[in-house]
C-alpha cells in the first residue's frame, strides 16, 4: 500500500514551514462539471487539500449555505459515482493534492461500507470525513477505510472534554478541528479561546491540526493560523459560488471567481 | 446487547459538538435513575400534574360494534391532551438536575412542542420549539398554544417543511448552544441514550395496562395496538411485554395516500436499514441514502423513519407493523367520535383503524388494549377540511 | 324552603307546554336519585368516562407568587375539557331512563354542547344543539367538535347571538318536541328542577374538593372560588360547603369592559329581580324589564342573569360575587399559562383573576381553591387576536 | 265591581250561538298610532275580543313573526304606557270589546305587579294573558289582578295531562286552548285529536274556550270552530302587518289591508 498523501503533503508543509489551505466545495454545485472546473482553479490558485462536501437531503450538521448547495447539488441530480468521477480527474490530474471527502455517514452505510471504500480507493480519495460518526461508532467503518488505505479524519471541538485524549490518541492524516460550536456558516467572531483549545491539543498530539468551521476571510484565516497546520474555509466559498450562479456565470468565469477569491486567502501571509 | 444497540440498531451517529453533551446526559440519567427522589419527583409530576394514571377505558360500543372486547388507554386524558407529557416531565426533571435554564424541542403535531412549552412553564426555563412551517400551518392552533406558554416558536421552512426538518433544526440549534441547552427529544429517536431515556419514561403508559388487566382480569391483554411516528407511544405501551410472548404487539405506521403511491411514511413497511438523525433504524430513503420526502395526513406520523428499538422488534418480529392510510385513519376518528364520544388524535385514530381491520383476527373473548395517544381537538378542523365539510353557509337556522 | 325555591328565587315560570313535561322529569329525578343503580352507573361513567375524580392541584408557583396556597380544581382535565361533562351525564342518564331518543341543549362557548354532543354519541341518542351565531363564530372549533360527534348545531341569529338567545330557541324547540326530547340545560338556571338537578350533578366538584382538603389537611378551606356564567361549577363548588360558615364562597362575574360600560355581563353586581328563562333570579334588565343585551369576552358567561340559588346566596350574603374584567381575565389566562404551564378556559380565568386581585385579604396560611372549570385550547386563538398577536410574519427563522 | 267583559261577552255570543274570533296584534307595530288605527279596524270589521301583545326583548314562547313585531315595536319606542293608553282608547271606544293583553311575567314583575294591574283596571283592560306564569306560580299575581277585576287567562295544552283538571278548575273568563305544542306562528296542519282534546276539556267544565296558536286561514277557523268557543289568530295577522310595511303602506292603508283581511276570517261560518 503506498503512503497517504495527506501524510506526505502535511510533511512538505511542515518542512517549508508553510500552513496548508483547504477549501470545500459541494461536489455538483451546480453541476459536476463546473465543480470539476471550480476545483482545478482552487488547486490553481494554491490549495493544498480538496474536500469535496457529498450532497445529502438533510445534511443536519450544516447550516444554510451548504445546505442550498446540497439542494443545487442533488436537483442537478449528482450521485455518489458523479463524486467519484470528479475524484478520480482531480486526483489524477494533481498527484500532490490529497482529495477529502465530506459525507454522512449514511451515504455510506447504504452505498455499502466495503464498495464505497474500494471506489474511494480507485478514485484516488485520501480522506473522508463523516461528521456523524463519532469515535464511539467508528469501528464501523474504519477496517474497511484503511484496507483501502483511506484515512477517516477525526473531528474534535473545543466541548470534546474528557474525549479529546480519545479523539486524539487515533486520528490519522490530520485532525479536523472545529473552531466552534454549531453547525458549518461564517461567523464573524469566535468565542473560542484558540491558546487554550491548542494547547490541550497539541499536548496530546502532534498530528497535523486543521482549523474549519466558520472561517469567513483572509482575515480569520491569518488570525487562526498560528495556531494550527492549516484551515479549512467552506460556507465563505460555497456562498460564492451562489453569487456566481446568481450572476448567471457560465461555468469557466465562475470558476475564475472562486480562483480570485481563492487568491485573497493564499495570498495573506502564505 | 451493549448499550444503546437494540440488536443492529440503534447507536450514537452524532456530530463530535454533541457527543460530550450525550455522555453527560447519559451521565445524569444513570444517576437520576438511582436516586429515589428523582423517581419520586417524576411519579409525583405524573400523578399530580399530568393528572395520572389515565383511564384504561372500556369502550363497550366499539366492543360490541366490533365484536370483541377492546379497552382505549387514555392517554388523550392527560394535561395538555397526549402522552407527550410523561416523557416530557421527566426529560425536564433532569434538564433541573443537570442545572439547564433553557430547553429546546422539535415537534410535529405539535404536541410535544405543547408538552415541553408546558413543563418548562411549570419550571421556568426557557424553551424554544421547531416546527415545520407545513406543520405550523396544520396545527396552528397548537403554535398559539405554546407562544401563550411562553415558549419561542420557530418555523422550519428546510426541506418538507415537517417533523423531520424540524428535528434536523433542532439539533443544528443545540450544536450551537449545547453548554447551556437541554434539547428534550419528543420520541424514541435520536442518539442514544434518548431512545432508552424516552421509552423508560414513556413504560408507564405500559406499566398501567399491564397493572389494570391484571386487576380486571387476572390476566394479560391479547394485543396491544398503537401508532407509531417516532415510536414513543408504541414503546411505552408495549415495553413492559416484550418478554410476554402471548401478547401481540401491533403497530400502525402512517400509510398516506397508499403505500403503492409515494405519499406515506409507512418506514417499516417500506424502509431500508440506514443511520439518520443519530441512529441506526429503518427509514424511507432511495439506493444512495437521500432521505424521503413523506406524507401523512397526520403530522405526528409524518417521519421517515423510526426509533432503534421498533426496527429491532420488527426485524426480530417480536412486534408487527402495518400501514394505515390516511382514509382509514378519518374514518376511525369519525368512528370512535360518533360511537364512544371520544374525539381522538389523528395520529391515534391510526392505531384504532388497524384494529377495526384486523378484528377478525380476535374472538369476542379476547381483550385488546388501544393506546388513545392524544385527542383529536388539535385536528378537528384539518379533518373537516379533509372531508370538505364546515362550509358555513351549508347551516340552516 | 318550598320545592325550586331558593328564597325568593327559582320557580317554575313556564308555558303550559313545558309544564308536564317538568313535572315528568322531576318525578323522573326523584325516583332515579332513590334508584341505588342509577347513582353507581353515574358514579361509574364520571369515573370511567369522564376521569373523575379530577385533581386538586397545588399551584406551587403561583403560590409563591402571591404568598397564599392556592389549590386548583383540575376540572379542564375531564373528557371534553370542562366540568359540564359532568352534569350531562347525569341528565342523560335520566334521558335514557325517561326512554327519551333525542336529545337537545344550549350552549355559550361551546363546551355544553360538545359534552351534550359527546354524551349523546356515547348514549345513540340524536342530537340538536342550539348556539348564538356570535358565539359560533367565537368558538368554531367547538361548532366543530359537536358534528364531528354527530350533532347538528342550529346557529341562532336573534338578538344578541348568544347564550340567552341559544337558551330562548332551545327551549322554543323543546316545547316543538316536547313529547320525545329531553332538554339538557347546561347551567343551574331554567324552571325548577333544572337548577336542583345541575347543582346535585355537579355538587361532585365540591364534595371531591372538600374530600381532598380534609386528607391533605384536616381542614376545610378558607375560600372557593369560581366563576359564575349560569352558575353551575360555582354551585357545584359551593354547595357542599354552604352550611360551612368559615368557608368563603366567591363567584367571578363576567365585567366586560367594565360595569360602568354598558358592555359587562355582571348580572349580580348591576342587575334587579326578575323572571326569565323559567326561573325569578337577577338580571340585567331596564327598568320594563327588557333584557339587557350583555357582553364579555368568554361566551360561557356572556349571560344576562344567572341561577336562582346564586340570586339567594348573594342576597343573603352567604357568597360573595366581584365583577372581573376581560382585560384582567385575559391577562390571568396569560398569567396562569406561563407561570404553571395549564391553559385556563377564559371563563376559568375570571376565577383566578378575582382571587388575584383579592389575594391581600389571605395570609400565607390560608388554603384557597379555585375552580379551574374548563380548559383554554378553545380561546387561545381569540385571545391571541385579542392582544394582536400571531401575525404569522413576525416569525423569525 | 263591575262584570268583567269576558264575561259579558262570552255571554253574548253563547246566546246568539256565534263563535269569537279574536285577533291578536302586537301593540306597538310599528308604532302605537297605527296598531291604535289597526286594532280600530279589526273591530269593525268583526273582532269580538282583541288582544294586544305586549312587546318583549325575548320572547321565548313566539315565532319568529311576533318575534320581529316585537322587535320593530321595541325600535319605535313602545313602553307599557303607549299600550296602556291604546288598550284605554279603544276599550273606552268599544264599550263591549274586552281588551285582553299578553305579555310575558317578567314586564309584570318588574313593573310592579299591584301598579300593573291597577293601571289595567284604568285602560279597561279586561284580561291577561301570561304564557310563562303556570298555574303553580300563579297566586303571585292573580289576587291582585282579580282586585283589580282583571282575569288572568289560563292556557292549556294538549300536553297537559294530569294538569288539565287542575288548570280547568280555577280558569276565568275563557281558556286559552293550545291548538299544538311549539311556539307561536302558523301551522298548515295540526297532528292534534281535537275531538278528543274537546271531549276532556268540555267534561271538566264549562268555561268558554278558545283556540290559539297556529291557526293560518279562514278554513282553519271553520274547521276548529265547532270544537270551541272562539278562534285566536296572530301571527298569520301579524304576518300582514309586517308585508304591509314591506310594501310602505301608510297607516291608514295598512289598517285598512288588515280590516279586509281579518274580514275574511270573520265572513267565513259566522
Ligand atoms: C397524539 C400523538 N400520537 C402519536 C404521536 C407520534 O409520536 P410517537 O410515535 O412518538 O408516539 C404524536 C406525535 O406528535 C402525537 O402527537
Ligand atoms: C369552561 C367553562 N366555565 C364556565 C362556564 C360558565 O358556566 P357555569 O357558570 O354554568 O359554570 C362555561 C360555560 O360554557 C364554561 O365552558
Amino acid at each position: 500500500m503506498t503512503k497517504n498523501r495527506i501524510d506526505t503533503r502535511f510533511a512538505e508543509l511542515r518542512a517549508k514551514g508553510r500552513k496548508a489551505f483547504i477549501p470545500f466545495i459541494t461536489a455538483g454545485d451546480p453541476d459536476i462539471g463546473t465543480s470539476y472546473k471550480i476545483a482545478k482553479e482552487l488547486i490553481r490558485n494554491g490549495a493544498d487539500l480538496i474536500e469535496f462536501g457529498v450532497p445529502y437531503s438533510d445534511p443536519s450538521a450544516d447550516g444554510p449555505v451548504i445546505m442550498r448547495a446540497d439542494q443545487r447539488a442533488l436537483t442537478a441530480g449528482t450521485r455518489l459515482k458523479d463524486v467519484f468521477a470528479l475524484s478520480s480527474s482531480i486526483s489524477s490530474e494533481f498527484p500532490d493534492i490529497p482529495v477529502v471527502l465530506l459525507l454522512y455517514f449514511n451515504s455510506v452505510f447504504v452505498y455499502g461500507i466495503e464498495r464505497f471504500f474500494a471506489d474511494c480507493e480507485s478514485a484516488g480519495i485520501s480522506g473522508v470525513i463523516l461528521p456523524d460518526l463519532p469515535l464511539e461508532e467508528k469501528e464501523e467503518a474504519e477496517p474497511q477505510a484503511l484496507s483501502h488505505g483511506v484515512y477517516l479524519i477525526s473531528m474534535v471541538t473545543p466541548v470534546s472534554e474528557e474525549r479529546t485524549a480519545r479523539i486524539l490518541g487515533q486520528a490519522k492524516g490530520f485532525l479536523y478541528c472545529v473552531a466552534s460550536l454549531g453547525v458549518t456558516g461564517e461567523r464573524s467572531d469566535f468565542a473560542t479561546d484558540f491558546t487554550a483549545y491548542f494547547d490541550r491539543l497539541n499536548a496530546l498530539s502532534d498530528i497535523p491540526k486543521c482549523i474549519g468551521f466558520g472561517v469567513s476571510s483572509p482575515e480569520q484565516k491569518a488570525s487562526l493560523q498560528p495556531f494550527c497546520d492549516g484551515v479549512i474555509v467552506g460556507s465563505a466559498i460555497v456562498r460564492r459560488i451562489e453569487e456566481g450562479i446568481k450572476e448567471g456565470l457560465n461555468s469557466d468565469r465562475l470558476a475564475e471567481k472562486l480562483g480570485a477569491y481563492v487568491r485573497t486567502f493564499t495570498e495573506v501571509t502564505r | 446487547m451493549k448499550d444503546g444497540r437494540y440488536g443492529e440498531f440503534g447507536g450514537q451517529y452524532s456530530p463530535e459538538t454533541l457527543m460530550y453533551a450525550l455522555s453527560e446526559l447519559e451521565t445524569a440519567y444513570r444517576e437520576a435513575v438511582k436516586d429515589p427522589t428523582f423517581d419520586a419527583e417524576y411519579r409525583r409530576l405524573l400523578r399530580e400534574y399530568a393528572g395520572r394514571p389515565s383511564l384504561l377505558y372500556l369502550a363497550e360500543r366499539v366492543s360490541a360494534d366490533l365484536n370483541t372486547t377492546v379497552y382505549l388507554k387514555r392517554e388523550d386524558l392527560n394535561h395538555t391532551g397526549a402522552h407527550k407529557i410523561n416523557n416530557v416531565l421527566g426529560q425536564i426533571l433532569l434538564a433541573v438536575r443537570m442545572g439547564k435554564k433553557r430547553v429546546i424541542a422539535e415537534t410535529g403535531a405539535g404536541q410535544h412542542g405543547v408538552a415541553t412549552a408546558t413543563a418548562a412553564a411549570l419550571f421556568g426555563l426557557s424553551c424554544d420549539v421547531f416546527m415545520g412551517i407545513e406543520d405550523t400551518r396544520r396545527q396552528s392552533l397548537n403554535v398559539y398554544r405554546m407562544e401563550l406558554l411562553g415558549a419561542q416558536v420557530h418555523p422550519v421552512t428546510d426541506g418538507t417543511g415537517t417533523l423531520k426538518d424540524a428535528t434536523s433544526e433542532a439539533m443544528r440549534e443545540w450544536s450551537r448552544r449545547v453548554e447551556d441547552t437541554f434539547y428534550v427529544i419528543g420520541s424514541v429517536v435520536g442518539p442514544h441514550p434518548y431512545p432508552e431515556i424516552v421509552r423508560d419514561f414513556q413504560r408507564v403508559i405500559g406499566d398501567e395496562i399491564r397493572a389494570e388487566m391484571l386487576r380486571l382480569h387476572g390476566r394479560l391483554p391479547d394485543a396491544l395496538f398503537a401508532c407509531v411516528g417516532g415510536g414513543s407511544n408504541a414503546m411505552g405501551t408495549f415495553f413492559p411485554f416484550l418478554n410476554d410472548k402471548g401478547v401481540r404487539l401491533i403497530g400502525a405506521e402512517a400509510g398516506g395516500e397508499g403505500i403503492d403511491t409515494d405519499r406515506h411514511a409507512a418506514s417499516l413497511t417500506k424502509g431500508t436499514t440506514g443511520v439518520f438523525h443519530g441512529m441506526k433504524s429503518i427509514f424511507l430513503q432511495d439506493e444512495e441514502g437521500q432521505i424521503a420526502p413523506v406524507y401523512s395526513i397526520s403530522a405526528g406520523l409524518d417521519y421517515p423513519g423510526i426509533g432503534p428499538e421498533h426496527a429491532h422488534l420488527f426485524r426480530t418480529g417480536r412486534a408487527e407493523y402495518y400501514p394505515v392510510t390516511d382514509e382509514e385513519a378519518v374514518c376511525a376518528f369519525e368512528y370512535l367520535s360518533r360511537t364512544e364520544g371520544i374525539i381522538p388524535a389523528i395520529e391515534s385514530a391510526h392505531a384504532l383503524a388497524l384494529f377495526r381491520r384486523m378484528k377478525d383476527q380476535f374472538s369476542p373473548d379476547q381483550q385488546v388494549v388501544v393506546t388513545l395517544s392524544g385527542r383529536g381537538d388539535k385536528d378537528v378542523e384539518a379533518i373537516g377540511e379533509y372531508r370538505g365539510r364546515f362550509q358555513k353557509e351549508e347551516y340552516h337556522d
